[in-house]
């Protein structure tokens, strides 16, 4: 069962840049883009506390603005097309993302039409009073072959399911941070930055989660060959190398 | 003398939707208006159904009006209604049917809370079956409608009253179930050696 | 001409028990009249209650014919009948529904695709609501479950059928604001030809 909070006003990634496009002066493209990148990524920096499928969707969008705002700002945009985006040029990635914007503005504006009508409607009320007496009985037997037993057996499972779920979201709360989100996050950054250190990739002032995540994430790497690692002495820094650095320099 | 349209078609409009009788005292209250004018209103619109010939008849009885089919038509009625469709509840509808028999009475939100989704459309398909109803309000919770089950329900399982539903404790899981739960709390591993002395006291502690 | 006031009577009495659109088929069967004949005499019967102002109304939806009151005392019934639920739907659940009444049978992917964000629970609700359902199955994409709208869901947005849904292309965005779209995210300049000098009215558009 997904808890569902709410992100401001916005009802997804596409309906957030939406309304960034929307707010922005028609101004050089190129800058535009990047803008528009900025106040996306403010935007899901700020929601601290939402569900991790949201926060994969946001994310989505973010990482395909980065790329195409990377490629906008490089002469030779080849080299920055993401591991997600294998077959995609930068203004392939562009495209397909404007097109499903332009879709989605589509629904959205047809939702609102849907939202009129039912509201319409709903000032007709249909007659919910029953049947008159004379022929309630004359209904069929919508219980027929449920047993009593059977009735106290959907009660008992439901409460127990319910102990069991609670349990299971007391356990999702103690692990905030996804070890697969975190991963591709420092995979971004290697990709970026090349060579860098485990400090560095904490970032300031680190939870014990962060390093906790951050470390397993390099494990992970690591054990995917996407890395090298290197730790000159007992507790000194973790240097961390990107492979494909180390087969270019 | 020129109908008040407004008010005849307000006072059919509360009468459509109502499931039993209204007072004139009511119907006064809700739409402004003084009884004197209402009474009549009702009297012209019965008069006006039985000289239309209408399918249906607006009635005086105890309490106040209510609308009736019209006796002529009771053959028709009854093959319709025998007629549809037996389809059986859904799992929700089951669902939520237990859960209030157990709890009752209790809120939308206190059956919500038990099965982990939203039971709207499910609540008001089992009142429209005669199989739950409305029972007042919960002051404590915002005055929340507070659910029940009917007297047909008690019919058809050939029950008493609500007491000799089967006690719950009957069908909880099972003892290792129990302590693996137990054990995921991260409290000690306890067995489950004593059998629930007193019924009465557990079912209050799920309620 | 002389009117069956008998039919008349019989159609009146079996919408006014019935808790679903009536089609005519089924009417027509059980009172042994011809269709043609029952579905003259709906289109009198509605015609009647709207030339009389009644507070009532008889409308064609969903495939069949129910009894509705008249939206004019909708105030009314609201104080009449405190429990009535008119919350409304929620700005991602009716973008889901949108996208389910147009590209239906669709799966929960290509739902999200046009949403570009996870609809899992909101899918649920609109089921539970009996808006949405589910509907067989995607041979082609790995077996994922395929959703339809319902009846329910023609009824509660008052369409007599599918083909009744506003046209999609109507709300296709217009030229210029595509261009303005292309433009901000740094794509080949679509021929904006005129100075943007009026962004104001851009720029409303696209909100």
């Amino acid at each position: 069962m997904a808890y569902r909070v709410r992100i401001d006003s916005f009802e997804g990634p596409f309906d957030l840049l939406l309304q960034l496009v929307a707010r922005q002066k028609v101004d050089v493209a190129a800058i535009s883009i990047t803008e528009v990148t900025d106040q996306y990524l403010e935007y899901v920096d700020r929601m601290d506390e939402f569900d991790l499928d949201v926060a994969s969707d946001f994310l989505l969008v973010a990482a395909t603005l980065l790329e195409i705002k990377a490629a906008s700002l490089l002469p030779d945009e080849e080299h920055f097309i993401g591991e997600d985006m294998d077959d995609l040029s930068p203004e392939e990635a562009r495209d397909l993302l404007v097109t499903r914007l332009l879709v989605y503005k589509q629904f959205k504006s047809v939702a609102a039409e849907l939202a009129a009508r039912m509201e319409a409607v709903s000032h007709m009320h249909s007659r919910q009073a029953g049947l008159e007496e004379g022929f309630v009985g004359l209904m069929p037997d919508y219980l027929e072959g449920l047993t009593l037993r059977g009735l106290a057996v959907i009660c008992a499972d439901l409460l127990h399911q319910r102990e069991v779920f609670l349990l299971q979201a007391e356990h999702v709360a103690a692990a905030p941070i996804s070890l697969e989100l975190h991963t591709e996050s420092v995979s971004r950054t290697l990709a970026h930055r090349g060579v860098a250190r485990f400090s560095e990739l904490l970032g300031q002032d680190p939870s014990p989660e962060i390093v906790v995540v951050t470390l397993l994430a390099i494990l992970e790497l690591y054990k995917r060959g996407r890395i090298g690692l290197r730790q000159d002495q007992l507790f000194d820094d973790i240097v961390v190398t990107p492979i494909d650095t180390i087969g270019a320099s | 003398m020129e109908i008040d349209v407004t008010l005849r078609g307000a006072i059919e409009a509360l009468l459509f939707v109502s499931d039993e009788p209204v007072s004139v005292a009511r119907v006064s209250k809700i739409l402004e208006r003084d009884q004197d004018v209402v009474s009549q209103m009702l009297e012209m619109i019965a008069e006006e159904y039985r000289g239309q010939e209408r399918g249906f008849q607006l009635r005086e009885v105890a309490g106040g009006w209510r609308l009736y089919t019209h006796p002529a038509h009771h053959d028709a009625i009854e093959q319709y209604v025998l007629s549809w469709d037996t389809r059986r509840l859904s799992q929700a509808a089951l669902e939520a049917l237990a859960v209030i028999a157990y709890h009752q009475p209790v809120t939308r939100a206190g059956i919500n809370a038990v099965r982990g989704v939203n039971s709207e459309a499910v609540l008001s398909s089992l009142i429209e079956k005669g199989l739950v109803k409305e029972a007042g309000r919960d002051r404590d919770a915002g005055n929340a409608i507070l659910y029940t089950t009917t007297r047909t329900f008690l019919e058809k399982f050939g029950l008493k009253s609500l007491d000799e539903l089967p006690p719950l404790e009957e069908f909880a899981p099972d003892e290792r179930t129990e302590a693996a739960i137990k054990e995921r709390f991260g409290g000690p591993a306890v067995a489950v050696t004593e059998e629930p002395d007193d019924d009465s006291s557990d079912l209050a502690e799920i309620d």
